[in-house]
């Protein structure tokens, strides 16, 4: 029997994650277009529903009963795998994060690099639609995102390195349970490098890379290229697109939550004897959604403020600034536990 | 009745239908792209059947360089290189039967080496997968190996810069 | 070296004092009007498409069908025709219409017309189902807006 | 996969930018032969929207063509309005009375800073920023309800006639200026906080997309464009006309030849404008509107006339060849944008497309003006 | 351990490994393009790496060593991907072509 309540556990995990990344997605988009229209001193969706909140279910309708076309000359099977592409690393991503001490689908000892294994996978999706929808710009866009990918994959590993370092395990709810109160979060942990905060903004700065978030956002620049990648998808190829782009901002917002943030855990501590306060210390899983969301308000925020970076920029910023500080990070974060630790 | 052996034995013949499958999808497409998928497919599932070898490490490692980063090479470079409109890879037929012919003979040696030899167990000594081993083993006992890769590595991140900058300037 | 540091800090500032102005706005009322629920009040010299003016005394148009209105219009989507009764000195309007599809609201019939007999509307939320809506028959319109 | 069937023989391929793109604001169709992201060749095809204005002009009266002007570059209107107007008031000889030359003034500077409030929303757009649009849309907002209240439409003003305005301001018109540039005042370190400043947006223009002056000249280039080069041209100062001489106003010149260099023309012509209007609204004469003996029908004695104004984009020149009759001979549009695009394709070789698309972008191209 | 089980058998990775081999190698042999070779080059790596892989996981005394030498074969094999695609790139910029039979002047 024990092994039919593991098949059902791991099922109503799928499930459950699945309906996470699609609500994530949905209600992103209504936070972006609220965010932005309240920074542009607009209202934004307001019609359907209250506060327009069920305008993710209009969007979704409208691009589910839209066409799937298929330009001509293109590469059918490789138009029609790429948006799967993208999503489903992102979803298989979403498996080891610890959304609360308990709930989390596989506590993976490798979660860390597991997670960028499977976001490895994300170029190829992007690459793959690029070049199979027979559109020039569509390959232009290919190209972009793959230079800025391996470009900004390097300071990014370099400081998830630097991180393992510090915490000793690629488990990400070890990981968090080594931060337990706001003092102890890696990103004020100052004795194992005072360079954490920008370690941070570098992972920071690395994610929006990684995901094609605005400022970095060539891939599918629309004042130049378009929309990129995604110009010949219609329909529900683009909202599955989309759906991906936005798991993967989650999945990186997350990750910098559980890295530097202290995941779940409150930034107060949880007091041995706080039998009263149970409810507010205790719910892990609003704290960590908490921070996340503050993250991803963040990421929108930064879209709407900056224009869009040139290649040259992009390069320049990442070769010149973001890999040699993580570097020397990296060097001061080993030199300081060896000093600190023995 | 389904059973969790089962659902493993069948996720684990799933992989490595996948492996295979990509495999002769990434030496039998016409064009290029596709076989480049193909690969990435074939690639894959090996990381998965590496999992199955107790080595979650390495799997992933496999997903990271070889999907993330390989492929991703040969598609760029596919973007870059291939020729438009594609030529159907022709090939004359004597040296494409040839060139099947002599892989079936190595692959019936092969494996007929592989599954006919009587492998004596080490019994005990069942890999654990454990990160930690892999990290020192690295340090201590391969270290010259480790060095060399990096020397190898440098070498070709030179190679290439100097290679890709000198057909620019032509 | 001194330039790579001032250029990191330099632009990080920049970037942090973008956020912070788009962060104030963020919080600060919306100026936008909420159009189909609020409209705007059309100003007195707005230009929309004409109208003719009532004469209060006759109840009739002002119109004496001199026609210069016809003629100052560039585009030529008017249209003016008028009937002399008999017993009557001058011609009256019998037909008056606009072709809004052409219509470029330059205004320079109103500015030719002596007597005052048209004006420009204040309708703007001009929305119809075909080309035909927008030939306008001004008379009718005119006798619609009188009679509430 | 045909459409890179060039790679065989040349490493370039054509890329169709246009005629509906993003960057192009209207239907500009380039096409560009590309080297991977770098611009071979750029080939502006023209002629998407083309109306044919000046044949218009052939068989229209002298006044029935004064709405067409404003359609010409709708963003500035008014300075067309100006520019037709006077040139047919100096081939008539009219002389336009001093309160009417002072609205006109007034007025035409409040278009030139919704013109360049609305290029530089539209800048930033191209160049990825959407939220300063949206910005320079609220102050903008305000000179279209500040000119509609006096002309009666938003866009294609139409306000001018010859021999004066169409109708006097009105009591709020000279109040309100006042208060909207004490706004804009307030606002213009915003913008350049949140722009100019901004490093992403410093990188992405200074040094890019640079244009001689030597070049501004071949190519006939004015404006902003020019003055970005360096060449202190500008037609109210060079070529007085109106009553300009009377105000104290700078002419910004940049010397750097980059988009960064033309981006602060505009956005200082944006401050002068505004010392303009001040300086018009305190000494607006009283007196009449028109000219008392401007004849009902114009019919200009024959001959080859030609006039300029300093529109928003450049130097707008009007040639009228008057026959005597009541409608012209010929009628010439010089439009200053035709010759800023005109140089985009030398410009834009070698360059990277993202640069490229800052550059066109910072030549502020309006296509009706451009196809006429 | 349940011995009986697929996964656990190392013959059967034998011949997965052999047959990824083995197609590599039919694709080396048959390949028109470089690129093609390339891609074919990988899967005999991949191959031989699985072999590596069943044989530290069922046979050897020390469980690292294999792991140890597939990671290097992957590094090997991205630098040698790199240098390949920047020698075909280099190949194509001169000759416009990636055809394995075009190349005659560089048998030289």
């Amino acid at each position: 029997m024990g092994n039919y309540t593991e098949l059902l556990r791991l099922l109503a995990y799928l499930v459950g994650i699945i309906a996470f990344a699609a609500l994530n997605a949905a209600y992103l988009v209504w936070l972006e277009r609220k965010e932005a229209a309240h920074i542009q001193r607009r209202i934004g969706p307001k019609e359907v529903g209250p506060y327009g909140l069920l305008q993710p279910l209009a969007d979704g309708i409208k691009l589910m009963t839209k066409q799937l076309i298929v330009p001509a000359g293109a590469d059918v099977i490789l138009f029609k795998v790429a948006p799967l592409l993208i999503l489903a690393p992102a979803i298989a991503s979403f498996v080891t994060i610890p959304f609360s001490e308990t709930l989390v689908a596989r506590n993976i000892n490798l979660g860390l690099l597991m997670i960028f294994a499977f976001a490895s996978l994300n170029v190829m999706g992007v690459l793959i639609g690029g070049w199979g929808s027979n559109n020039k710009y569509a390959v232009i866009s290919a190209a972009r995102a793959v230079s800025q990918n391996v470009a900004y994959e390097i300071p990014m590993l370099i400081t998830a390195i630097t991180m393992v370092m510090v915490a000793g395990t690629m488990n990400l709810n070890e990981i968090v349970m080594q931060q337990p109160n706001i003092f102890k979060w890696y990103i004020f942990r100052f004795t194992a490098s005072p360079l954490m905060p920008v370690a941070f903004l570098i992972f920071f700065i690395c994610s929006l890379a990684e995901t094609n978030r605005a400022p970095f956002d060539m891939a599918e620049a629309e004042s130049e290229l378009v929309a990129g990648a995604y110009t010949e998808y219609s329909g529900m190829g683009f909202g599955v697109f989309f759906m991906g782009e936005y798991a993967n901002v989650v999945i990186g917002c997350s990750l910098a939550t559980i890295l530097f943030l202290g995941g779940w855990q409150s930034p107060f501590g949880v007091p041995a004897d706080a039998h009263w306060s149970l409810f507010l210390f205790k719910p892990g899983i609003l704290w960590f959604l908490i921070k996340l969301y503050l993250l991803c308000f963040t990421v929108i925020w930064v879209r709407w403020t900056y224009p869009r970076t040139q290649f040259y920029g992009l390069l320049n910023l990442s070769w010149k600034y973001l890999i040699p500080i993580s570097l020397f990070n990296l060097l001061l974060t080993g030199a300081m536990l060896k000093v600190f630790q023995s | 009745m389904i059973s969790a052996d089962s659902l493993t034995e069948l996720v684990f013949l799933v992989l490595a239908g996948i492996t295979v499958l990509g495999a002769l999808i990434a030496t039998n497409a016409k064009r290029l792209i596709r076989a480049v998928s193909g690969l990435a497919v074939c690639l894959i599932g090996v990381a998965g059947l590496y999992y199955f070898l107790h080595s979650p490490f390495v799997a992933l490692m496999e997903m990271l360089i070889y999907v993330g980063a390989v492929c991703v090479t040969i598609v760029f470079a596919v973007m870059m290189a291939e020729p438009f409109p594609e030529r159907h890879a022709k090939i004359s037929p004597l040296s494409g039967y040839l060139s099947f012919a002599v892989a079936i003979l190595v692959f019936v040696g092969v494996a007929g080496l592989g599954v006919k030899t009587a492998w004596k167990a080490a019994g005990s000594t069942v890999n654990s997968g454990a990160l930690i081993e892999v990290g020192k083993s690295l340090l201590t006992t391969n270290s010259m190996v480790f060095e060399l890769i990096s020397i190898v590595l440098l070498l070709a991140i030179i190679g290439s810069v100097a290679l890709a900058r000198a057909g620019r300037e032509k | 070296m001194s330039g790579y540091f001032n250029d990191l800090f330099s632009g990080t500032k920049s970037l942090a004092v973008g956020m912070g102005i788009t962060l104030k706005y963020f919080f600060e009322p919306v100026v936008t009007l909420q159009y189909p629920h609020e409209t705007l009040k059309m100003t007195p010299r707005f230009r929309g498409h004409i109208d003719l003016v009532k004469d209060e005394e006759t109840g009739e148009s002002k119109c004496i069908v001199c026609g210069m209105c016809q003629k100052a219009c560039p585009s030529g989507c008017i249209t003016v025709e008028g009937e002399k009764k008999e017993g009557a000195k001058k011609k009256t309007l019998s037909s008056y219409t606009l072709d809004f599809t052409k219509c470029s609201l330059c205004g320079l019939c109103v500015e030719n017309c002596k007597p005052e007999a048209i004006t420009f509307s204040k309708d703007y939320n001009l929305a119809g189902p075909s080309r035909e809506a927008y030939v306008f028959d001004l008379v009718k319109r005119m006798k619609e807006r009188c009679s509430p | 996969m045909s459409h890179l069937a060039q790679t065989q023989t040349q490493e370039t391929f054509v890329l169709n930018l246009g005629p509906q793109h993003p960057a192009t604001h209207g239907v500009l169709r380039v096409k560009l032969v590309m080297d991977g992201e770098y611009i071979v060749h750029a080939e502006p095809v023209l002629g998407y929207i083309h109306r044919m204005h000046e044949k218009m002009g052939e068989n229209r009266t002298w006044a029935q063509f004064m709405p067409n002007t404003g359609r010409l570059d709708y963003l500035s209107a008014l300075s067309y309005n100006f520019g037709y107007a006077a040139a047919v008031e100096r081939a008539a000889g009219i002389t336009v009375p001093e309160r009417a030359e002072y609205i006109r003034v007034i007025t035409t500077e409040l278009n030139r800073i919704s013109s360049h409030l609305l290029w530089f929303g539209a800048f930033v757009l191209d160049l990825g920023g959407f939220t300063p649009l949206l910005y320079a849309f609220d102050d903008r907002e305000q000179i279209l309800d500040l000119l509609e209240s006096v002309t009666g439409s938003r866009l294609t003003y139409c306000y001018f006639r010859f021999g004066g305005v169409y109708n006097d301001i009105d009591d709020n018109f000279v109040p309100g200026s006042l208060a909207f540039i004490k706004r804009l005042r307030a606002r213009m370190p915003m913008y350049h906080d949140l722009v100019t400043k901004n490093i992403i947006l410093m990188k992405r223009l200074i040094g890019i997309g640079p244009i001689s002056a030597e070049m501004c000249r071949r190519y006939g280039a004015t404006g902003p464009v020019l003055r970005g080069s360096g060449v202190q041209f500008d037609v109210r100062k060079n070529e007085p006309y109106s009553v300009y001489p009377e105000f104290n106003f700078d002419i910004p010149v940049y010397h750097e030849c980059d988009s960064m260099a033309r981006y602060m023309v505009r956005m200082d012509e944006i401050e002068q404008s505004m010392r303009i209007i001040e300086q018009a609204c305190n000494k607006l004469p009283e007196g009449p509107i028109m000219a008392e003996k401007a004849p009902k029908i114009i019919k200009p004695a024959p001959g080859d006339y030609y006039f300029s104004v300093e529109a928003a984009r450049g130097s707008f020149g009007v040639r009228i060849v008057s026959d005597g009759t009541n409608t012209p001979y010929r009628l010439k549009l010089r439009s200053p944008t035709f010759s800023n695009l005109s140089l985009f394709a030398e410009a834009s070789q070698g360059m990277l497309l993202a640069d490229a698309l800052a550059l066109m972008g910072s030549l502020d191209l309006v296509i009706p003006e451009i196809d006429r | 351990m349940n011995s009986q089980l697929l996964y656990n058998s190392l013959e059967l990775y034998l011949v997965i490994g052999a047959l990824l081999f083995a197609i590599g190698f039919y694709g080396i042999l048959s390949g028109r393009t470089f690129i093609s070779m390339l891609i074919s080059s990988e899967l005999v790596l991949s191959g031989a790496s699985i072999n590596f892989m069943a044989f530290n996981r069922f046979l050897a005394p020390d469980p690292t060593v294999g792991q140890i030498f597939t990671l290097f074969i992957m590094a090997i094999a991205a630098a040698e991907a790199a240098i390949a695609l920047s020698i075909i790139i280099a190949v194509y910029r001169n000759y416009k072509s990636i055809d394995t039979d075009e190349m005659v002047e560089l048998k030289g």
